[in-house]
């Protein structure tokens, strides 16, 4: 089976995120960025097919500042070719336009199936996964906890809330949302991904024009977040009278 | 009388199950509990062991078993570097054995064995096959390499916010970049002063006993990275082979007397790992390295003066593997501890060059979950219940691992309010605080 | 007529060098040899390497030779035996029979040096459980160092190159059962020793030892055991075989790993016993027709009320070498020197009239 | 126009809660537009629904179990005929197939982890939460129209239920998409909780102090409709099953309220709770870590203000 894994960046949300002065966008200029981690899912699940089943992965992504380096780790892991999107890709690329660039050069790669990671912390405009099946005209499950080829098709797991899971078979090609593959994705040591800078290169494909999203962003802004408890005081009743009136001012007392 | 005829040999059955104190055990888990018939000694994985650089003296090992007594490890669960030995000659493949990641490299298998079986080579070298093979790696580890890769810290906290915990030091901490001058000391701070919480107490108590004596020193701030030698030890070579290139040349870029450090395993890395390392990649690596005690020791004329409030307590110190086996010292958090007014030293029957393990080495401190599954108890609980038999109140430290390693070790032991966890600079800076 | 010359039985290490010894203190030594050669079993069972030092045994035995024939003081009768004995200490007149014609020879002597040696432990013997005389590749440490000497170390039973081979220590020694209470002493050194050997010689060919404990004294431990097990990879697995089995083609070695406390069933291509040593049929002939008394287990009994590791129960006669007991060549050749200064010394001084016979130390 | 179309959420016959929460908001929005509120049932049953000004149903059996390609096809066919100013959906795993694909589909903007919504200006503004929730995004559609994706929790689902019976409207399926079909739905083991599902989490740190004191935290999580989480020394111990272990090395949740009792907070278990939506720590250590991520502390005894919580939440 062949399969693509779509990678993308992210900020990395250890880091303090600022606002840009304007007020539409992150503060970029001292961004730290990693890969999405339900990318990382998604690649892991692609390994365990490749691994079962044979075939191979070419490895996806639109430019970002040092995705060189996360493709380089998928390749070390075990992804066959990394291609990278390059072109106009500055600033927050919405998640339409990503996918729009993303369909334009998959529809030249022959695949089985892609893969991407469920959701991401800047989908402001929603997943790229379904957007991007959408156009290519291929079927999409979302939040997926299991894959197993099976011939032309795959058997997949859909996770819903309550620990429900739906079992559907999906003809190939197709595009799945990975939540979680059956085991953490594996390590690529260091030593390994430095070897693979040396030994491999990126394909680089220019992106086609790519409409955005649709929407205006009016402003972004920081939620407010307490640095220490509110300290309650009191005997026990003074402090339980307190605590339940927090909580129902919430709605939390109905379970 | 000689054997007549030919004899068949006897068919070894494994059985369907087999019930061990009631538990019934499904197929291969009886082997664990009856004692199987050895029918091979697959040399497969012995032979590979011995084949990697700094594997070689595995094959020494002639089974005297005077390792395994003293191995912190064996303490509190079945283990020993001769036990690994006798697997591996059983055809065990030790980069798929659980016993990989329980080595801390206290190192006092090596003080013992006769034959210089080096386990603290061999464990690291295994280590990094498994991982290069794509073995089980267990994700507590795995994560925390992915931390220090991206962050330079195994808490995966941002590199902005190392030098946050001076803020609050109540006293200034330069860093380097801005000094903008040759320094006398530079304090290479290490993550867990810099980011756990009680490693901060500790970094800010450096910080003030440092201000006191008049030092000259700086910090190198968000610069600063994990030192790697635990990462080396745990087998992700290639990792600490990017954090010493980074460190020598950021460390590089400065002028500097001497480099003080808070960690014994900082201290091994400058003092025995990274002078080779630059040697062998054409970098300058030549300064004077003292872990704080030592520092601190050759000041106790100017320190002692300063000590005026009385800490009443009986206290043992644990000796850091990395400070006392790896690097022979034993006297300087000694002699500070007996600088201090009021305080008595007892000494745990495990100490000096035999001393125990808190179970941090080696990657230990990113094994703890892992390592506890296979442990009847942590080390760290081993050594907290020596300490209150050994009548301490106290139990100081002088290795950033430690503070919260027995500190979670006297809660969960039950020892709270019994025994108090502190580092020897903690409790300088208390007796510094007179009324 | 009391004469400072002295006797040696046998032309192994242990007479040789006795021989030499009493040439180098300028008396007469008449060195008896039963067999037609000299050199004793290195050159009788065909040794390969010798310990220490791994030298061709028998480019050294042959030096040794050469030495003792060329030297003028030393009368060598070979295919002799001693057929009687009379006198005492000072003044033996012992009759020498040529083997084989009834010609015989009377000579007169101060001194006599027994030096008959030992012979291998015969593993088909009693309780062994190992199948020397069924299967052909259940070898001994004397059918193997033959091997080795030919540099062609094989499965007997077809001449293949084996894969896997192991060693049982203790075959015949430490065993009441048996009779053999004693250490044969050298068969963990010449059993690692071998065991370089084979990984010398057949490369791909793993060698396992299995031993109740390795008993390897002095510099044995750093010149064959650790080289042996770091430089050679020779495995050691503490535990003793109790029986082998025939199992397809192979052997199937049955015992206790006893650091694992588990039964082991492994299977080899070739075994080869440890075998221990027993006295030789010369040194109980010799005890008799010298009047020697022997320990329990036939060796010629060492009184020791002294420390003479040479002497004997007769004034007068001397002992060195293995039939005293098991010895590694070192000691042999040890006691066969100190034997000499013994002989000669103790001839002269009775020559001299310094002593009485019945204050003749032994 | 300004109507609102709600898509009704259903799974195993069961309308789902983030339906009602959508309905309650709809109403809100529709009112604001001057519009209708519509739901729209793909395949399901209309019961319940009464808030709704019309609901239109689509489908028969053919429809009645979700796969994402057919229900893609049909919201985008009900879109196309319905013409809603403002399509609310879910932000759930059913949602998360159906919205994007229907934007893509439609070309309608789509406004993703909705959090907040109004109208101002006679134009739909929502906001978005985005950055793992650490940046507040404020978004309007450039033209008209657009699709809206929920976040479960973010509006009150009791302005969404009514009693009243809703007007039905049959509307035609699409052709059907069976590239995707359903096998069969796989209920978790009844046994297991899942602590990362619940929006209340009791938890339980080494305070607690012994197994049998875990009954105190039973029983407030039982009136609060919650389950019992813990600490690794808990789990570590063997009082409670790994399942219940929350943080780096366990699980992370994220429920509406968080109670952590006698927990310190280390970092290994801060990471793996602190996103929880209200936290509340009970700690005897007044400089116990846990009050830095809390919103609300107590510095007390546990074992007197629980058993007192829970008899006052019991009423």
């Amino acid at each position: 089976m062949n399969i693509i894994v779509i990678v993308k960046h992210v900020p990395d949300l250890v880091e303090e995120l600022e606002i840009a002065e304007d007020g539409k966008d992150l503060n970029r200029d001292f961004l730290k960025f990693v890969v999405n981690e339900f990318d990382d899912q998604a690649l892991e699940q692609a390994l365990l097919l490749k691994e079962k089943g044979g075939g191979t992965i070419t490895a996806v992504a639109l430019d970002a500042p040092e995705i060189d380096q996360t493709l380089f780790t998928c390749l070390a892991k075990g992804a066959d070719k990394a291609v990278k999107i390059v072109g106009d890709l500055e600033g927050r690329v919405t998640s339409h336009a990503a996918a729009h660039m993303l369909a334009d050069a998959l529809k030249a790669m022959s695949h089985d199936l892609i893969l991407t990671g469920v959701q991401s912390a800047e989908d402001l405009d929603g997943q790229v996964g379904p957007l991007l099946a959408t156009y290519l005209g291929e079927p999409h499950v979302s939040v997926v906890t299991g894959v197993e080829a099976r011939g032309q098709m795959v058997v997949v797991r859909q996770e819903y809330a309550g620990g429900v899971t739906g079992e559907f078979e999906v003809d190939l090609p197709a595009v799945l949302g990975i939540q979680a593959a059956p085991q953490p994705p594996r390590y690529a040591p260091i030593s390994r991904v430095r070897a693979t800078m040396k030994e491999k290169k990126l394909v680089e494909i220019q992106a086609a024009a790519a409409d955005g999203a649709g929407l205006n962003v009016r402003q972004m802004v920081r939620p407010q977040v307490a640095s220490h408890a509110e300290m309650i005081e009191g005997n026990t009743d003074t402090v339980v009278e307190r605590i339940v009136g927090i909580m129902a001012e919430r709605g939390l007392m109905n379970g | 009388m000689p054997v007549k005829g030919v004899k068949q040999a006897p068919i070894v059955v494994e059985k369907d199950s087999v019930t061990v104190r009631g538990i019934e055990l499904k197929g291969q888990w009886n082997r664990m509990f009856e004692p199987r018939v050895i029918d091979d000694y697959d040399l497969t994985h012995l032979d590979r062991v011995a084949a990697l650089s700094g594997g070689e003296s595995i094959e020494f090992c002639y089974q005297c078993g005077k390792c395994v007594p003293v191995c912190p490890v064996d303490v509190v669960g079945n283990y020993g570097p001769r036990k690994i030995v006798r697997k591996l000659q059983l055809g065990v493949d030790l980069t798929e054995d659980a016993d990989l990641w329980l080595c801390t490299t206290c190192m006092n298998c090596l003080r013992v064995c006769p034959k210089e079986v080096d386990m603290i080579k061999i464990m690291p070298a295994v280590r990094e096959q498994a991982i290069l093979d794509g073995k089980f790696v267990p994700p507590e580890l795995q994560k925390t390499f992915e931390n220090i890769a991206r962050y330079g810290n195994p808490q995966g906290e941002s590199p902005r916010k190392r030098a946050d915990w001076a803020k609050e030091a109540g006293v200034p901490v330069p860093i380097m970049a801005s000094v903008k001058r040759p320094v006398d000391v530079l304090l290479y701070v290490g993550s867990y002063p810099s980011y756990h919480p009680r490693g901060k107490d500790a970094a800010r108590a450096m910080a003030r006993v440092l201000t006191a004596l008049g030092v000259d020193f700086a910090i190198l701030g968000h610069e600063e990275k994990e030192d790697g030698d635990s990462v080396r030890l745990a087998g992700e070579k290639g990792l600490y082979e990017t954090l010493a290139d980074s460190t020598i040349k950021t460390l590089a870029k400065y002028r500097f007397n001497r480099i003080v450090v808070f960690g014994p395993h900082e201290y091994n890395a400058f003092k025995n790992v990274y002078p080779k390392f630059a040697a062998e990649n054409g970098l300058a690596w030549d300064y004077a390295i003292l872990h704080y005690t030592q520092f601190l020791a050759e000041r106790l004329d100017q320190l002692t003066p300063l000590l005026k409030k009385p800490i009443e307590i009986t206290t043992t110190f644990h000796d850091p593997c990395y400070l006392g086996r790896h690097n022979g010292e034993y006297d300087a958090p000694r002699r500070l501890l007996a600088a201090i007014p009021g305080v008595t030293l007892v000494e745990m029957g495990r100490s000096r060059e035999n001393g125990y393990c808190c179970g941090g080495g080696g990657g230990g401190m990113w094994l703890d979950s892992f390592a506890g599954g296979h442990q009847k108890m942590r080390l760290s609980e081993r050594r907290v219940q020596e300490a209150v038999e050994y009548g301490a109140s106290l139990l100081s430290v002088c290795c950033p691992y430690e503070v919260s390693r027995f500190e979670d070790g006297v809660k969960s032991t039950g020892n709270d309010g019994k025994l108090i966890v502190r580092d020897i600079i903690e409790m300088i800076d208390e007796a510094m605080r007179a009324e | 007529m009391a004469n400072d010359a002295v006797l040696i039985i046998g032309g192994g290490p242990a007479g040789l060098e006795a021989a030499r010894g009493v040439a180098g203190l300028g008396a007469r030594a008449i060195l008896v040899e039963r067999r037609n050669n000299l050199g004793g079993a290195p050159i009788n069972e065909r040794y390969a390497a010798l310990t220490h030092g791994f030298r061709d045994a028998e480019e050294v035995m042959n030096e040794i030779i050469a030495e003792v024939t060329s030297e003028a003081l030393i009368d060598v009768r070979l295919g002799y035996s001693v057929a009687a004995v009379a006198g005492s200490a000072g003044d033996f007149t012992v009759t020498l029979a040529k083997e084989g014609n009834g010609h015989s020879d009377v000579v007169n002597v101060g001194a006599i040096i027994v030096a008959t040696g030992f012979q291998h432990f015969d593993p088909g013997r009693e309780t062994q459980m190992y199948g020397y005389y069924e299967f052909d590749d259940v070898i001994t440490l004397q059918d193997s160092e033959r091997m080795l000497k030919d540099r062609n170390w094989v499965r007997p039973s077809n001449g293949e190159s084996p894969k896997r081979v192991c060693f049982i220590q203790c075959v015949g020694s430490r065993d009441r059962h048996i009779g053999n209470e004693y250490c044969s002493k050298v068969c963990c050194g010449i059993a690692s020793k071998q065991a370089i050997e084979i990984r010398q010689q057949v490369p791909d060919c793993r060698v396992f030892i299995f031993y109740i404990d390795m008993r390897m004294y002095g510099y044995w431990e750093n010149e064959i055991y650790w080289p042996a097990q770091e430089k050679y990879k020779v495995q050691y697995v503490k535990g003793i075989v109790t029986e082998i089995l025939k199992k397809g083609d192979k052997l199937l070695v049955r015992g206790e790993d006893t650091t694992m406390g588990r039964p082991v069933e492994v299977t080899m291509d070739v075994v080869v016993l440890s075998n221990g040593m027993e006295p030789s049929a010369g040194t109980k002939e010799m005890a008799r027709v010298l009047g020697l008394k022997q320990n329990k287990y036939g060796f010629i009994e060492v009184p020791h009320d002294a420390l003479n590791p040479t002497a004997t129960s007769v004034p007068g006669i001397f002992v060195s070498g293995a039939a005293a007991g098991p010895r590694d060549l070192d000691d042999s050749v040890g006691t066969g020197g100190a034997a000499a200064m013994k002989a000669v010394s103790l001839a002269r001084k009775l020559a001299r009239g310094d002593l009485q016979l019945a204050n003749a130390s032994r | 126009m300004g109507n609102v179309l709600v898509v009704v959420e259903q799974l195993n016959g069961k309308t789902g809660e983030i339906t009602f929460e959508m309905l309650g908001k709809g109403r809100e929005l529709a009112s604001a537009l001057g519009g209708e509120l519509h739901a729209l049932v793909i395949g399901g049953q209309a019961d319940e629904l009464g808030i709704a000004d019309k609901v239109w149903v689509m489908g028969d059996g053919a429809l009645a179990h979700y796969t994402s390609a057919n229900h893609k096809a049909a919201l985008v066919a009900a879109i196309s005929a319905i013409s809603p100013r403002v399509t609310l959906i879910g932000n759930t795993s059913i949602g998360m197939d159906l919205a994007a694909g229907a934007s893509a589909a439609t070309g309608i903007p789509l406004i993703a982890y909705c959090n907040a919504l109004r109208v101002e200006g006679g134009q739909v503004v929502g906001t978005s939460q985005i950055y793992g929730g650490k940046v507040l995004a404020e978004v309007a559609p450039e033209d008209g129209a657009c699709i809206v994706s929920v976040l479960a929790g973010a509006f009150p689902a009791s302005a969404g239920r009514s009693d009243k019976t809703p007007v039905l409207e049959t509307l035609a399926p699409p052709a059907l998409d069976n590239r995707v079909r359903f096998v069969r739905l796989i209920e978790p083991e009844a046994a297991d909780v899942d602590i990362t599902k619940a929006a209340v989490v009791v938890s339980v740190g080494r305070g607690i102090q012994s197994a049998d004191n875990i009954e105190l935290a039973d029983g407030l999580a039982d009136a609060l409709g919650g389950v019992v989480g813990a600490s690794r020394p808990v789990t570590d111990a063997g009082w409670l099953p790994k399942s219940r272990q929350v943080g780096k090395s366990g699980l992370r949740v994220k429920p509406k309220l968080y109670l952590a009792l006698g927990i310190s907070g280390a970092p290994e278990h801060l990471e793996g709770m602190k996103d929880s939506g209200l936290i509340i720590a009970i700690n005897q250590d007044a400089s116990a870590p846990i009050f830095d991520v809390a919103h609300y502390g107590v510095v007390g005894d546990l074992f007197e203000i629980v058993p007192a919580l829970t008899e006052k939440i019991k009423g």
